[in-house]
């Protein structure tokens, strides 16, 4: 008997508190979408921000408030990207995943330099006064974009300027934004040929600021349509050329990463050496095919193959 | 007089985190926002009054009467655990932000054991009603204070050089510790 | 009349150095073989270039007119053929479109007509006058001085002040123009009052300017009253020159105009009178030549788009030791990377500093000791808004609204990094955090 | 001529010449004539607390700089050395080297390099170490020796001395008045409290006059600002002449509390300290006024003789709280416009 007030007692005061939760939680109740749980599993929860809102719950919410209607997770990629259209219950829009391209080879030894700087430890407070380089496109080595980068995909090697390494970026973009003079370019994954210049001012001042500047030549639209120039610079457009279209620039400009990677392509001697000994060897093969062909008249040479 | 020592001695020398170390989560995880630390002193404040006076009650009316003190930890609990999740619908429908901003601190204040050590210690000491929501009171106002004095250290700390070991919790500890060192000055202040 | 000034809180009091070019009486510069004019070189749109590579141009021909509301013409200096327009480096680092001018020698000239009896003319007719003089604020901030003139019906102007502070060490150049050209200012007093139907008009003169003080006293008259100023930097900053004066507080965010105020440079009112009465636009101003890295410190009358290397020549040249330059003053004063920029309408000064006067830049964390708060003229949070922005904690600023109190009305005078003991450089943070904020801006707009 | 180039920095391209190095040293000589009165009043003993806790705290930022891969040599930009010089003049002069130990490295350890040294410390660090040792090392921190004038010294150099005095310790004036109420008082003169040779008490805070000295030069050379110590002072008085009014039979007079103890160097070198301080004026007020508060309701009525230390502690853990809702108004908001043509 004894044994039962306690038990009377404690289910009394639980039955009623219950009762009294139940109650407010009408009175108070506010609906919440289980998909944004969801959602927010599904992404990649680097909470970078790249997709524009403050964190992955806020972008699920997004995704929520708008049924799908907001841009891809730039670093989940499609596979994310598929996730959320199940959850969703939408079609599957196709994502292209993007890396960052530090669009600069203008090292120390090839850029002129424009005075020196003192005080001046970042990439925002350089570009305030103009930039260490005479050229006011190009990489000013500061790193700026090295320290926002979430997963350390960026550095800046030897020659000053920053470098993206593919294989660790995960593409989401922190660094374009953060660039002062907007040198970075995401560009897609498969993408293999390269324009490592950013200058838009008109040849003779690129030309006198930087040896490997593209002066906006059109050789290279010549060999391949993939490539076009637009203010005073060169970009390609498509995925991948023939590697050696990429000799046809006289400043040495174009990469094409199936031969060199970026990195090695601006910091190495030995893969500009290379580089080097191969456009020679392409040049003279050019200049043979032209000889071949000058005798039979034909209009122009197609594409430098022999 | 008494009922201004009273106040003194539970905001100050028996401070409830400072001298009592009750309560340290909230008070290390909802302390880095200034705001947020005035939205959880707040919740703390009214669920540990209401708490206090509902579980004195309880005690008094039902425990007492029937020989049953020994139920009151588990009833204390439960009775806190409803509060909370009272306070917590309330939030969510008045001040989602707030809602968001102290996330599962919120239902934390569960097993605040600052909550339940004051409804304890009220009735340890014998406190009459009016003591008890006195002491109630003013032991979630010191609550705040050291909250929001807390609060504002850290962020002011957000701007150091700290060495990566100690960034976080670590520093938090430290200032906490000193805190309590300076909060040691009231001590001898009220008999009692 | 009232002497009486009310001194603004914080400011500072830097070793001013006028001495060395105080009595140094302008000289007129040589047109230089070289004219480099940029067409950006006030504020708001740059000008349209109405020239084309190989024209002959004469001095004072319009060579570009203004690109829009805000902007302002641009004239050639001197007489010659264009030989290259595009982009070059402008005094503050960026690049700019320019007009390069090879002059002939023979300084021919094309003024405008000078209006006859221009105190009966139409006050539109002068506005006109001065926006065809191309005429921009020669104290440094460039505004278009036809906007000016011409006040928006909804806030008007009921005092005109000019300001003859010239707050920044070094320079000497508006004090000169004050002492010289006294009778010009006094000309262009009555026809401003006549544009802009004032009747109250100011001088305000800092105390270490007495011989200004009492030329412009006599030149003046009862056209304005002169006041002398206490000596303190940034005594030459609009809003704390219309403090002194006056007493009102113009708000945060707010024009002069919005407490019914306008303020002109002496030198810009001295081209006014120049524009009006002698038809003269625009293209030449007095340039400071000063410090310890000059051989020869002094004052000249420089040609617009003198390049400042030809400047330098014609000044004596630099001395051995001499490190940095700069292009205006001292605490506002842009750091040039390299002497092959032109002189524009906006700069007073070419200072030239050897390593022994340059600023130590190494510096260290913030002390707290509040130096920069007891400095700043708006009395502002220059501390822990800068340590807010070294960290990058943007959020914390937005949270606090300090971009609304304090970034916003920051002019950026230097003076919490002048007195700041661990040499911090604040402005740089501030501009910096500007800039970010102009980022953010564009991206969502 | 040939276009040349030119270092490129920011604007303002001057400067005042000041510097924090410089800044600190310049307080650690305004505390030297404290330092000196000391000396002659407790010998050689205060000669090695100073320089054991200067050296040991400049050793510690050393150690606490190299570990954390920092410039060792910014342990001698004035910080350190003042910090622990301070923690010595906090001290009963007869303490043990041991303690002096605990005591720098909790200073410039736990409370200061923790957090990223210089600047960023929310507590001042040789009150922290202070108020540390006091707790941790009750016996040893409340041991006062009772002055003894020159009489080490003059046995140093081995002149003839007389030992009039072996009473080695005694109880300080705050204490005496606290176990006996006002019946202490006689006993007390507030010449010596002013002078400080003969007044028992930690090293620095004996000689009122000397911090005096000190402070009036910090206050010339706008180091610190009167905001701090005025409002403090003040305060003390305020409490104490109110309290003596009351019942004089058991609180002091308020001059003996400006007086007694270590308020001078409290309000002077220890609440003015940059770094844990308020920044604007309002906040500087309402924080002395806090110090002299807390102060005196620890005097008067708290369990311990002197409450100074831990007044501002406290109040330091109030800076951050008052630099926020302290802060005056910009400039040209506080007057509405006298014109309202095109105000909103």
């Amino acid at each position: 008997m004894s044994i039962l007030i306690p038990i009377l007692v404690l289910t009394g005061v639980g039955v009623v508190a219950g009762l009294a939760l139940a109650f407010f939680s009408r009175v108070f109740y506010v609906p919440e979408d289980p998909r944004v749980d969801q959602l927010e599993e599904a992404l990649p929860g680097a909470n970078c921000g790249a997709c524009g809102f403050a964190g992955c719950r806020d972008y699920a919410k997004g995704l929520v408030a708008r049924n799908g209607d907001v841009p891809p997770c730039p670093v989940g990629g499609q596979s994310t990207a598929e996730k959320v259209a199940a959850i969703l219950g939408i079609a599957v829009s196709d994502v292209e995943e993007k890396v960052a391209l530090v669009r600069c080879a203008g090292t120390r030894d090839r850029a002129a330099a424009r005075g020196s700087m003192v005080g001046v430890r970042d990439c925002a407070a350089a570009a305030l006064l103009g930039g260490p380089k005479s050229c006011r496109f190009g990489c000013m080595g500061l790193g700026d974009c090295g320290t926002v980068c979430p997963t350390k995909a960026i550095t800046v090697y030897g020659g000053g300027v920053a470098v993206v390494d593919p294989a660790l970026c995960i593409g989401c973009g922190l660094c374009v934004s953060k660039c002062p003079i907007d040198c970075i370019e995401m560009v897609p994954k498969g993408r293999r040929v390269h324009v490592l210049c950013n200058s838009r001012d008109p040849a003779l001042v690129t030309r006198a600021a930087c040896k490997v500047g593209c002066i906006a030549c059109n050789l290279c639209t010549k060999k391949d349509p993939s490539f076009v120039v637009a203010s005073n610079v060169a970009a390609f457009t498509g995925t991948t050329c023939d590697p050696e279209f990429c000799f046809a620039c006289p400043n040495d400009v174009i990469v094409h990463t199936d031969r060199y990677e970026v990195l090695a392509f601006i910091e190495s001697e030995e893969a500009r050496t290379d580089y080097e000994a191969e456009k020679n060897e392409f040049k003279e093969k050019e200049k043979a095919a032209r000889a071949a062909a000058r005798p039979a008249r034909e209009p122009k040479n197609a594409g430098g193959q022999p | 007089m008494e009922l201004l020592l009273l106040a003194i001695n539970a905001m100050l020398i028996g401070n409830l985190i400072l001298s009592k170390f009750l309560g340290i989560c909230p008070f290390l995880g909802v302390s880095r926002r200034l705001s947020t630390a005035l939205g959880m002193s707040m919740a703390v404040l009214f669920v540990m009054v209401l708490a206090s006076t509902v579980t004195w009650t309880l005690f008094y009316t039902l425990l007492r009467p029937l020989h049953l003190e020994y139920l009151r930890t588990i009833l204390f609990i439960l009775v806190i655990a409803s509060l909370v999740q009272l306070v917590e619908m309330v939030m969510q429908k008045l001040s989602p932000a707030l809602y968001e901003a102290l996330g599962i601190y919120l239902p934390l204040i569960t097993t605040n054991c600052a909550i339940l050590g004051v409804a304890i210690d009220s009735i340890d000491k014998g406190y009459d009603f009016l003591h008890m929501i006195v002491y109630a009171f003013f032991g979630a106002v010191g609550f705040a204070l050291a909250l929001l004095l807390f609060a504002g250290i850290r962020e002011r700390l957000e701007t150091a050089d700290m060495p990566k070991s100690f960034q976080g919790a670590a520093s938090s500890l430290i200032v906490a510790g000193i805190l309590s060192l300076a909060f040691m000055g009231f001590s001898g202040l009220v008999p009692g | 009349m009232t002497t009486h000034a009310n001194p603004f809180p914080g400011g500072i009091h830097p070793a001013y150095h006028k001495d060395l070019t105080r009595g140094c009486e302008t000289v007129s510069m040589p047109v230089p073989k070289i004219l480099v004019i940029p067409m950006s070189q006030h504020l708001g749109a740059p000008a349209k270039v109405l020239v084309k590579k190989g024209d002959l141009v004469k001095a004072g021909q319009m060579i570009a007119e203004p690109g829009g509301f805000i902007s302002a013409a641009v004239h050639a200096s001197s007489s010659g053929k264009v030989t290259a327009i595009g982009p070059v480096e402008l005094p503050n680092g960026s690049m700019g479109e320019a007009v390069t001018i090879e002059t002939d020698g023979a300084h021919e000239w094309e003024k405008m007509e000078p209006i006859q009896n221009p105190f009966a003319a139409d006050p539109k007719v002068l506005v006109e006058r001065v926006k065809a003089a191309g005429i921009v604020g020669m104290g440094g901030a460039t505004f278009p001085t036809h906007v000016k003139l011409t006040p928006p019906a909804d806030s008007p102007v009921d005092w005109v002040m000019l300001n003859g502070a010239e707050c920044e060490p070094y320079l000497t150049a508006d004090h000169r123009v004050m002492l010289e050209r006294a009778d010009r200012i006094a000309l262009g007093v009555k026809l401003i009052r006549h544009i802009m139907g004032v009747s109250k008009v100011s001088i305000g003169i800092e105390g270490n300017k007495a011989d200004a003080i009492e030329v412009l006293k006599k030149a003046a008259g009862d056209l304005a009253e002169v006041v002398e100023l206490p000596v303190k930097y940034p005594q030459g900053s609009e809003k704390q020159l219309i403090f002194a004066i006056t007493g009102r507080r113009v708000p945060p965010k707010k024009l002069p105009s919005a407490v019914g105020v306008t303020v002109f440079n002496v030198a810009t009112v001295v081209a006014i009178a120049d524009a009006v009465i002698d038809g003269m636009p625009l293209v030449e101003r007095v340039v400071t030549v000063t410090g310890s890295g000059v051989n020869k410190p002094g004052n000249f009358r420089v040609p617009v788009g003198t390049r400042v290397m030809d400047l330098m020549e014609f000044a004596g040249g630099y001395g051995d030791d001499a490190e940095q330059m700069i292009l205006g003053g001292p605490m506002m004063g842009r750091a040039a990377a390299s002497d092959n920029v032109p002189i524009i309408k906006g700069v007073g000064g070419v200072l030239v500093l050897t390593a022994a006067d340059m600023k130590n830049t190494d510096f260290g964390v913030c002390i707290r000791c509040g130096r920069c708060l007891r400095a700043c003229p708006n009395a502002q949070n220059p501390m822990l808004l800068g340590q807010l922005i070294e960290k990058g904690l943007f959020s914390r600023i937005d949270e606090e609204k300090l971009r609304e109190i304090v970034l916003d009305d920051c002019f950026e005078c230097g003076s919490c990094t002048f007195v700041c003991p661990n040499r911090r450089p604040l402005v740089q943070f501030f501009q910096m955090a500007k800039g970010y904020y102009r980022s953010q801006q564009k991206r969502k707009g | 001529m040939e276009p040349r180039t030119f270092t490129v920095a920011f604007a303002p391209h001057v400067h005042d010449g000041s510097s924090a190095t410089r800044i600190m040293w310049t307080v650690f000589l305004t505390l030297l004539p404290a330092a000196a009165v000391s000396v002659y009043a407790f010998g050689l003993d205060a000669l090695r607390v100073l320089a054991l806790t200067t050296a040991l705290s400049v050793g510690m930022e050393a150690l606490a700089l190299v570990m954390m891969k920092r410039d060792p040599r910014a342990c001698l930009d004035g910080s350190a050395a003042l910090t622990g010089f301070l923690l010595g003049l906090t001290l009963p002069a007869g303490i043990s080297n041991g303690i002096l130990v605990v005591g720098a490295f909790v200073a410039i350890i736990v409370a200061k390099q923790v957090f990223g040294g210089l600047g960023h410390n929310p507590f001042n660090p040789a009150l922290t170490s202070r108020v540390f040792l006091l707790i941790a090392f009750p016996k040893q921190l409340t041991t006062w020796p009772v002055p003894r004038g020159l009489q080490d010294i003059q046995e140093f150099m081995g002149l003839a001395v007389t030992r009039t005095n072996d009473a080695v310790t005694s109880a300080t004036p705050l204490a005496a008045i606290k176990e006996h109420a006002q019946r202490a008082m006689p006993n007390i003169q507030l010449n010596d409290l002013f002078f400080g040779v003969h007044t028992p008490g930690s090293i620095g805070e004996i000689s009122a006059l000397a911090l005096l000295v000190g402070a009036a030069f910090l206050l010339y050379k706008r180091i610190i600002t009167w905001h701090i110590p005025a409002a403090t002072l003040l305060t003390v008085a305020v409490f104490g002449a109110l309290t003596h009014l009351v019942n004089p039979a058991r609180y002091a007079d308020p001059f003996f509390h400006l007086f007694a103890g270590g308020l001078f160097i409290g309000a002077f070198f220890m609440a003015t300290d940059f770094v844990t301080a308020p920044v604007w004026p309002m906040g500087k007020i309402i924080y002395g006024v806090g110090i002299g508060l807390l102060t005196m309701l620890i005097r008067l009525w708290g369990g311990y003789p002197e409450g100074i230390s831990f007044a501002i502690l406290l109040m330091n853990a109030v800076t951050p709280l008052l630099d926020r809702y302290t802060v005056p108004t910009p400039f040209g908001s506080r007057a509405a416009p006298k014109k309202t043509g095109g105000e909103s």
